[in-house]
């Protein structure tokens, strides 16, 4: 097991490292820089030529890429082209806000699907199923924006119930209003949880007639124990993979939702780094989300590993 | 909660679109809107644009030129900074300097690079004289224009910026909410609301949403069919700019195919733009006659509107032997009606034997990538004084041609008017210049797009403006209620 | 090893108590789910022919984003053209485009997810890891990179979409085929000289149908909307095209003022994945019960 | 014992109520002809052994499900199932099991599908303690007990994850799982179907005291021997039908004294003197079989292993070894020792499952790889393997005729046809329908799928034929005709045969080389009579002792019935 860590370790930072250098080549392979993006459509080709001089982008490219590998090596992730700030400030800064707005949509999608997966799969077929499966596809089919006007217009604008936008808050203002929160939080949640509670329904409809769900009810044990104590383990074994997906999905995927409630968050952020063609950004962007992708599927794979039995006995 | 902090307390906020923003105050690297409302909020310029563009004074009381039109004397208004200290000639020249100079990244350091620092000295407290490499009389509008404000000498840093402007800085957070409050200090007598907060709102709709739940009272720049929304809506009214942003279709003149006069002529003839202008615009705009500038002073108003012709614009496909070339239409997300546009144009094109295809190209590096490739692309400007736009996009070799436009005329006719000192003879000549840049230069005009902001019905004293123009997100005569 | 007998428990053919099981065959309940289904499908594959393919000629274009009225029984879109017969036009395309992406990604993830959760460790590393690479690049970077670089037929769209979904679908299958690769039966099938072909593609996606069945209705919503995004950075098909999920993107801004261009589209395609869905997940309970 | 002593006490004071009485009980399949049970009553006291015996496929695990109110898919039961006098099948499911709950246990004939692959023995047995003990403690011993009367005692075992188990633990831990509940019903469907002869008298001893404290159990067995031992009273049953019934020590007394055929052929077929009339490639007489003939010149040398060992990936031995055997062409050789020595780890090497760590495994003297993925059709067909647990491999939903042809199609290129005929032949001979095959395999009984699964390796006609317990789900008289069709099926391919048992009997007619393992190492090898007369220390001795054991109780066999009662 151990071994297995420090291996899988190792070649996470090899991965993380082939991320930063395609990302860094994709990068390249796009027209213009960031000295375009300051100047837009005004600025002349003096200015241009000051600024190009001024953010050191004159240098060939693969010699910035070893420039700022260097100073991240040293701890130091460089300072955006766009804004001259330091690229952690400014990623921690979003970061601390996409974290705030995961995990409670994590905790309720870790809550609640089970929950309605189990519910349906234990139903399979009914009413109640059928009504559950649809509920659920529906939510996911639904574009995201649609539903998020929706509730906005429904629950913001009509009863002023809720605030409709984040607009101007960090994480910590976040915090200190939660009620901002609510809606980007069940927007997120809606797709993640439809998608792992159907995994998990499956799975539930499955094991709940396996052999030994059957043996068990043989012998007595009353049905939440079987579910609880066989099915759910069972079916939930396949599930960490899909839970993982999820975590990803929240952090880096949130887009339309950060973007709809103006959520300063890391989607937006990496969308606008990579528009700015703000290299500093986009490559630390890049080394987060490749690092959060490679520790989140080890951990799933450590997950099953301990859930599920191994796959080879015999080496 | 929704609808805090609104008029009562005397805090406003306006949200802004901040994306691509260098996240500064410095008023010079200005380029976005949200850069130049906190700009306004914090500092004073020279002067400003009335809403046709002609210049009128603000923290200059008077300006005049010699015979000339190379040495400006400028007479400043008693003003202070929010430190106390008067604003004086040699803030104006250190200001003026910084701005002109390539590095720092000013929108308007072209046109501060007429200036001749070397001759130009303060000749008082308030009194300075500018002095131009060659003659002007056109000059004043550089005193209006964006990334001119006027700082305190040697300032370098805009952490905790010094203005003269009407508000004061309080805290301003990259990315974050930028809050100022009232100076009561202000030459032209304090604000009225005690706290202004400029908020960075990407997304169009969250912006609409933000304002249409009461967390923001002003919301700028909103295009499209969120305006219908808004006009529906009780709680908020719309300030409708009309034709602020030219339009336009660019043909790289210099590059074959429309190297060929008549397939320039067909095109022009070819676009229906009435029907861009309802379709693409949603009827919210006026129909351009090829020209820049509708109704601001210097605009030939006399010129017949250039309609569609089929025929003519087919036969004349025909004699370039252009019948069924294909070619690409360069255009992009920076404006909303460009989809649109470059979906009809192409369309429009299409009855006179012209095969178009529309290619989108990233919005942020739009502008650099169309300045090398490509042969036709949509553009937009808004608004800006008529001179300033022909001699910054029309005359040949200038880096913000993008037609490739070369015509000796036209170059003759805009010198002889710069230095014309009388104003009607000038504006002769301005006209005579746009007629040749009309059918020559490329550059097709087909309508100009209004203007939106949004704000709350309960608020009072703004009034729409453009871009660029005095009143445009004059925040100081917001009323609280 | 007896563990294999064991394991094979936990999917065994599984069994059920008398009379609880749903009635296997088809049922009314099958029939809200078939017209779901149907409804779209129908549209896409008739909705052609009744509107024919063409474009309408330049000078029938309206007012844009105008709600339903004369001649316009479901209103314009956001370029003045009728909802109405771009709706009947554009369900191919979707349909097409989608099912080509999601056909591509599992024809070429499926066979590595099994490879994967073959016996040879090394492969199984290797693969993955590869694969978990592809995870770790950002989806929109390469959306970018293409549209910036000029490859934006549709073609192009639909193998990078394909791509993007390779490791997710292939880690599934591994999961689920981890088990059952060690099934007492898979072992008999290979001792009685049955091919990788055989066991893997039939005997495996037959045990692997329950997961990647959901996995795929769950799939396709999210491939939908991601070729709807990527055409709206230049990708693939044009803006001006008919398609639902273009016309959806497209009109998202009108969504309040000329809501049929938005909820029409989008109501025709949530049918479909709601009845696609149901349609799956009544296969699979048929199944169950049967096996 | 399990069961706390007061309980035991009540019991015994009323020993006529009887615990459980199924009556007039049918079931019927909505896809068979004729139902798989028709009117069987059965009562069960407590404080005794009720047995139902029968052949392969006569409906003693319909009849042992039903008597607990419960089916397989698909079967339709009729009748009531009285439970301390409520009537099971009147009752809804949760009323059903609450009533189970605790006062039944079941132990099924393929236990390894039954046990939660994810759980470790303790926990899941901790688990089931709990229906009846409240206080941790108690349950902690609960499970200890239960363990040790199933015959699997110290902790060990309770750290293991059922896939770490041997096919005979796995039996012992679901056995565990049944009596752990304290349930004074117990329904055992085939016991003793993969334990070596020591562990069975073990549990013979053990089911007897369980009986002693009052519990009921029905025992489902094919072991005659085992039901003459425990049971009191005994249904035969043939076809569905109870055909005969009454005490134990008269039904199954003596061949001459039994009313039915069925029973008399039981008992015939146990003593090795077949009746089944026309049953073809029956061999009489109890003698070891015959010394192969050395293999001719030009002949191959056959399969042979050299110091094989399997080690797990995280360390220790499965099979110590290293093991040196050789199969050469027509030799028969019997592989044998206690539960969880690593006979089927061994086995499985052989066809390439389980991958040997060290050593190498050869054909005519080349190496065969050692993973079957690897091996050509050639090397496939050369090494055929029974699983220990047969009834699982085959591919569900699939008429089992295909897919026990497919053999000859792909690993000798028959034609199909012709590879069908070949199977209905084999088949018949092993005493399986031409109706069943066209069953899917849901649709069989235990020994019906062993016996499927062993024409299946016969068609590829092997070099080797390596069977893992093929004979541990029969009943005496389908084993009879296994055993008397086995060397005639062997003959003409020259096939060499390892034959895993922990049937000695068999074991003693159907080989003539005996390799007994402990502990993952060969302990001994020689002939089957060097075994019986002269076993080595340990294993060998412990074995023979026990088998002789068990032969002499069964000869002693009325007077231990009448004793106990
Ligand atoms: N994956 C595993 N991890 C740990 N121990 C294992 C594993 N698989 C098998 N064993 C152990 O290896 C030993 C040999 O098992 P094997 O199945 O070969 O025994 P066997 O001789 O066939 O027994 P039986 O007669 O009960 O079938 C047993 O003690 C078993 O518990
Ligand atoms: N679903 C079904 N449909 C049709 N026939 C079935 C079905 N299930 C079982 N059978 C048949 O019912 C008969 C009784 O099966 P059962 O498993 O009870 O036999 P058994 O006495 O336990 O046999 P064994 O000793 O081989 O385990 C068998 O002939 C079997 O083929
Ligand atoms: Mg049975
Ligand atoms: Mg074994």
């Amino acid at each position: 097991m151990h071994r297995y860590v420090a291996r899988r370790s190792a070649l996470a930072l090899g991965q993380c490292f082939f991320a930063l250098v395609v990302v860094f080549a994709l990068d390249s392979l796009v027209p213009g820089d960031t000295a375009d993006v300051l100047q837009g459509d005004h600025g002349n080709p003096q200015q241009a030529a000051a600024l190009r001089d001024r953010l050191g982008l004159d240098e060939p490219a693969w010699q910035r890429f070893w420039h700022w590998l260097g100073s991240l090596l040293a701890g130091d992730p460089g300072r955006s082209l766009v804004t001259g700030l330091p690229v952690g400030d400014e990623i921690g800064r979003r970061l601390a806000v996409s974290v705030v707005l995961a995990l409670p949509a994590l905790a309720l999608v870790a809550l609640l699907a089970p929950a309605l997966g189990v519910v349906a799969g234990l139903r399979e077929g009914t009413r109640l199923d059928r009504a559950l499966s649809a509920a659920a596809v529906l939510l996911h089919s639904v574009p995201e924006f649609v539903l998020a006007m929706l509730l906005i217009a429904s629950l913001s604008v009509a009863a002023g119930l809720l605030p409709a936008t984040a607009a101007g808050l960090d994480g910590a203002g976040l915090l200190a209003q939660p009620s901002v929160l609510v809606l980007p939080v069940l927007v997120l949640t809606a797709r993640q949880l439809c998608d792992l509670a159907r995994q998990i329904r499956v799975g539930v409809a499955e094991q709940r007639g396996s052999a030994p769900a059957e043996h068990l009810r043989l012998l007595g044990l009353p049905e939440r124990r079987v579910v609880l104590r066989h099915v759910l383990p069972n079916a939930l074994a396949p599930a960490s993979q899909q839970f993982a997906r999820c975590v990803e999905g929240l952090l880096g995927g949130a887009l339309v939702v950060e973007s709809l409630f103006s959520v300063q968050g890391v989607g937006t952020g990496f969308i606008q780094a990579v528009q700015n063609r703000d290299t500093p950004q986009v490559q630390t962007y890049a080394l987060l989300f490749a690092g959060t992708v490679v520790v989140v599927n080890l951990a799933g794979d450590l997950v099953s590993h301990r859930l599920a039995p191994s796959k080879e006995a015999s080496a | 909660p929704p609808g805090d902090g609104g008029g009562r307390s005397g805090r406003f906020r306006a949200a802004f679109t901040a994306g691509g923003s260098q996240e500064t105050l410095d008023p010079h690297v200005a380029p976005n809107f949200v850069d130049q409302a906190r700009a306004k909020a914090l500092f004073d310029t020279l002067a400003t644009y009335n809403d046709d563009m002609s210049v009128r004074g603000r923290l200059a009381e008077s300006w005049e030129s010699d015979a000339s039109g190379r040495r400006w004397h400028i007479r400043l208004r008693k003003a202070s900074f929010h430190d106390g200290e008067p604003v004086t000639a040699k803030d104006v020249l250190y200001s003026y300097r910084r701005a002109a100079d390539p590095k720092t990244g000013s929108p308007s350091q072209q046109l501060l690079s007429a200036v001749d620092f070397g001759k130009s000295r303060a000749s008082g407290a308030r009194e300075l004289t500018l002095v131009l490499k060659d003659p002007d009389f056109e000059f004043p509008t550089a005193f209006a224009g964006p990334g001119t404000e006027i700082v305190p000498e040697g300032t370098t840093s805009f952490r905790h910026p010094v203005g003269s402007g009407p508000f004061r800085y309080a805290s301003f957070k990259p990315g974050g909410i930028a809050h100022f409050v009232r100076w009561k200090g202000h030459w032209a007598g304090a604000p009225r609301i005690s706290d202004l907060e400029i908020v960075p709102v990407n997304e169009e709709s969250a912006r609409v949403n933000a304002l249409l739940s009461g967390q923001v009272q002003y919301a700028g720049d909103i295009s499209g069919s969120f305006i219908d929304r808004l006009e529906h809506a009780d709680a908020v009214r719309v300030l409708t700019s009309r034709g602020a942003t030219a339009q336009q279709l660019l043909l790289r003149t210099g590059r074959a195919p429309f190297d060929d006069p008549k397939l320039v002529e067909a095109l022009l003839l070819g676009v229906d733009r009435e029907a861009l202008v309802r379709v693409a615009l949603a009827g919210r705009g006026t129909v351009g006659n090829d020209l820049f500038g509708k109704g601001l002073r210097g605009y030939p108003a006399e010129l017949p509107q250039r309609e569609r012709d089929v025929e003519r614009a087919r036969d004349l496909v025909r004699e370039a032997g252009a019948k069924g070339l294909s070619f690409t239409l360069e255009t992009s997300t920076v404006d909303a009606s460009w989809e649109s546009a470059s979906t009809l144009i192409a369309r429009q094109l299409g009855d006179v034997g012209l095969h178009v295809t529309p290619r989108k190209r990233a919005s942020t590096t739009y502008f650099s990538e169309i300045k090398e490739k490509g042969v036709a692309a949509l553009n937009t400007t808004s608004t800006l004084p008529v001179s300033d736009f022909l001699q910054q996009r029309l005359r040949s070799g200038v880096a913000r041609n993008l037609t490739g436009f070369d015509s000796g005329r036209f170059d003759e006719l805009m010198d002889r008017a710069r230095s014309t000192r009388e104003e009607k003879e000038r504006l002769g000549l301005l006209h005579r210049a746009q007629r040749i840049a009309r059918d020559e230069s490329g550059m097709l005009v087909w309508g100009f797009s209004d203007a939106h902001d949004g704000v709350s019905a309960s608020v009072k004293g703004l009034r729409s403006a453009v871009p660029n123009s005095h009143f445009w997100a004059r925040f100081d005569d917001v009323e609280p209620s | 090893m007896t563990r294999h007998e064991a394991i094979a428990a936990a999917i065994a053919p599984l069994r059920r108590r008398d009379g609880s099981g749903i009635r296997p065959g088809t049922t009314a309940a099958d029939l809200p789910a078939a017209v779901l289904l149907g409804l779209p499908v129908l549209v896409a594959l008739i909705g052609p022919l009744v509107a024919g393919t063409g474009e309408p000629p330049p000078d029938s274009v309206a007012l844009p984003s105008q709600p339903p009225g004369a001649g316009h029984p479901l209103g314009t879109d956001v370029l003045g053209r009728d909802v109405l017969s771009l709706v009947l036009r554009g369900g191919s395309s979707v349909l097409g485009g989608t099912l080509a992406a999601l056909l591509l990604s599992y024809a070429i993830a499926v066979p590595l997810g099994l490879l994967a959760a073959g016996t040879r460790r090394p492969l199984d590393e290797t693969v993955m890891r590869a694969l978990d690479l592809l995870l770790a690049l950002p989806g929109l970077m390469i959306l970018l990179t293409l549209a910036a670089t000029g490859r934006s037929s549709s073609g192009w769209l639909i193998a990078v979409t394909a791509a993007l979904q390779l490791p997710y679908v292939a880690r599934l299958v591994r999961a689920a085929a981890l088990a059952p690769g060690c099934r007492t039966v898979v072992e008999a099938l290979r001792m009685q000289g049955r091919g990788w072909a055989y066991i893997h593609l039939r005997h495996l996606t037959r045990e692997l149908a329950g997961p990647l069945a959901t996995d795929a209705g769950a799939r396709f919503s999210g491939v939908l909307y991601l070729m709807a995004s990527a055409n709206f950075l230049g990708l693939g098909l044009p803006s001006s095209s008919p398609d639902w999920s273009v016309l959806i993107e497209r009109n998202s801004d009108a969504l309040f003022t000329q809501p049929a261009a938005v909820l029409v589209p989008a109501g025709l395609l949530m049918s479909l994945c709601v009845g696609g869905n149901l349609c799956v997940d009544r296969a699979l309970a048929r199944r169950r019960t049967a096996g | 014992m399990t069961p706390p002593a007061p309980l035991m006490e009540d019991r015994r004071m009323t020993p006529r109520a009887p615990l459980m009485e199924v009556r007039r009980l049918s079931a019927h399949a909505a896809t068979a002809a004729r139902p798989l049970l028709c009117d069987v009553s059965l009562t069960v006291p407590a404080g005794r052994v009720t047995a139902v015996v029968g052949p392969s496929g006569s409906g003693k695990t319909t009849l042992g499900l039903g008597a607990l109110g419960a089916s397989r898919p698909g079967v339709r039961l009729q009748g009531e199932v009285l439970l301390e006098g409520e009537d099971l099948l009147a009752l809804d499911e949760p009323r059903r099991r609450a009533l189970r709950s605790g006062t039944a246990g079941h132990l099924a004939q393929h236990p390894e599908t039954v046990l939660d692959p994810l759980r470790r023995v303790g926990r899941a047995l901790r688990e089931l303690a709990a229906l009846r003990q409240g206080a941790p403690g108690d349950r902690s011993e609960s499970v200890r007990a239960a363990l040790e009367a199933a015959g699997l005692p110290g902790t060990e075992m309770r750290r293991r994850l059922p896939h770490q188990l041997s096919g005979g633990e796995q039996q012992r831990v679901a056995l565990a799982s049944a009596v752990v509940t304290g349930a004074r019903l117990l329904v055992l469907d085939e016991p003793t179907s993969g334990l070596d002869p020591a562990s069975t008298s073990a549990l013979m001893a053990r089911l007897r005291t369980l009986a002693d404290g009052g519990a009921g159990i029905v025992l489902l067995s094919h072991d005659l021997e085992l039901v003459r031992e425990l049971a009191a009273h005994v249904t035969v049953l043939e076809r569905g039908r109870a055909v005969e019934e009454g005490p134990a020590r008269e039904v199954l007394g003596a061949a001459e004294r039994s009313m039915h055929p069925l029973t008399r052929g039981l008992l015939a077929a146990e003593r090795g003197t077949v009746g089944m009339p026309g049953a073809p490639g029956t061999r009489s007489g109890d003698g070891p079989a015959a010394a192969p003939t050395p293999p001719g010149p030009g002949e191959s040398e056959g399969v042979a292993a050299t110091g094989v060992a399997v080690r797990r990936r995280g360390g220790g031995d499965l099979l110590t070894g290293p093991v040196t055997l050789s199969f050469p062409p027509g030799s028969t050789t019997a592989l044998i020792g206690p539960s969880g020595s690593g006979k089927t780890t061994f086995a499985r090497l052989l066809a390439g499952l389980t991958r040997a760590t060290g050593g190498e495994l050869t054909w005519d003297g080349v190496r065969l790889p050692r993973r079957v993925e690897a091996r050509s059709p050639a090397q496939r067909r050369a090494v055929q393997y029974v699983h220990q647990s047969s009834s699982e491999s085959f591919e569900p939903g699939k008429p089992l005729l295909g897919q026990l042809a497919a053999t000859g199609r792909l690993l000798r290129a028959v034609t199909p046809a012709a590879a069908e005929a070949e199977t209905r032949l084999t088949a018949d001979l092993f005493g399986l329908d031409e109706e069943l095959l066209h069953r899917t395999p849901g649709r069989l009984s235990g020994g019906q799928l062993q016996r499927c699964a062993l024409v299946r390796a016969l068609l590829a006609r092997p070099v080797l034929l390596v069977c893992d317990e093929a004979t541990s789900a029969l009943d005496v008289i389908s084993r009879e005709r296994v055993l008397g069709a086995l060397p005639g099926l062997l003959a003409p391919a020259r096939t060499a045969l390892l034959f895993i048992s922990h049937d000695l009997e068999a074991v003693r007619r159907l080989t003539h080389r005996v390799a007994v393992f402990e502990a993952g190492r060969c302990v001994q090898q020689g002939t089957v009579a060097d075994l019986f007369h002269t076993p080595a220390d340990g294993a060998p001795a412990d074995l023979v002792r026990a088998a002789k054991g068990r032969g002499r109780a069964g000869r002693s066999r009325t007077g231990s019935a009448e004793g106990n009662r």
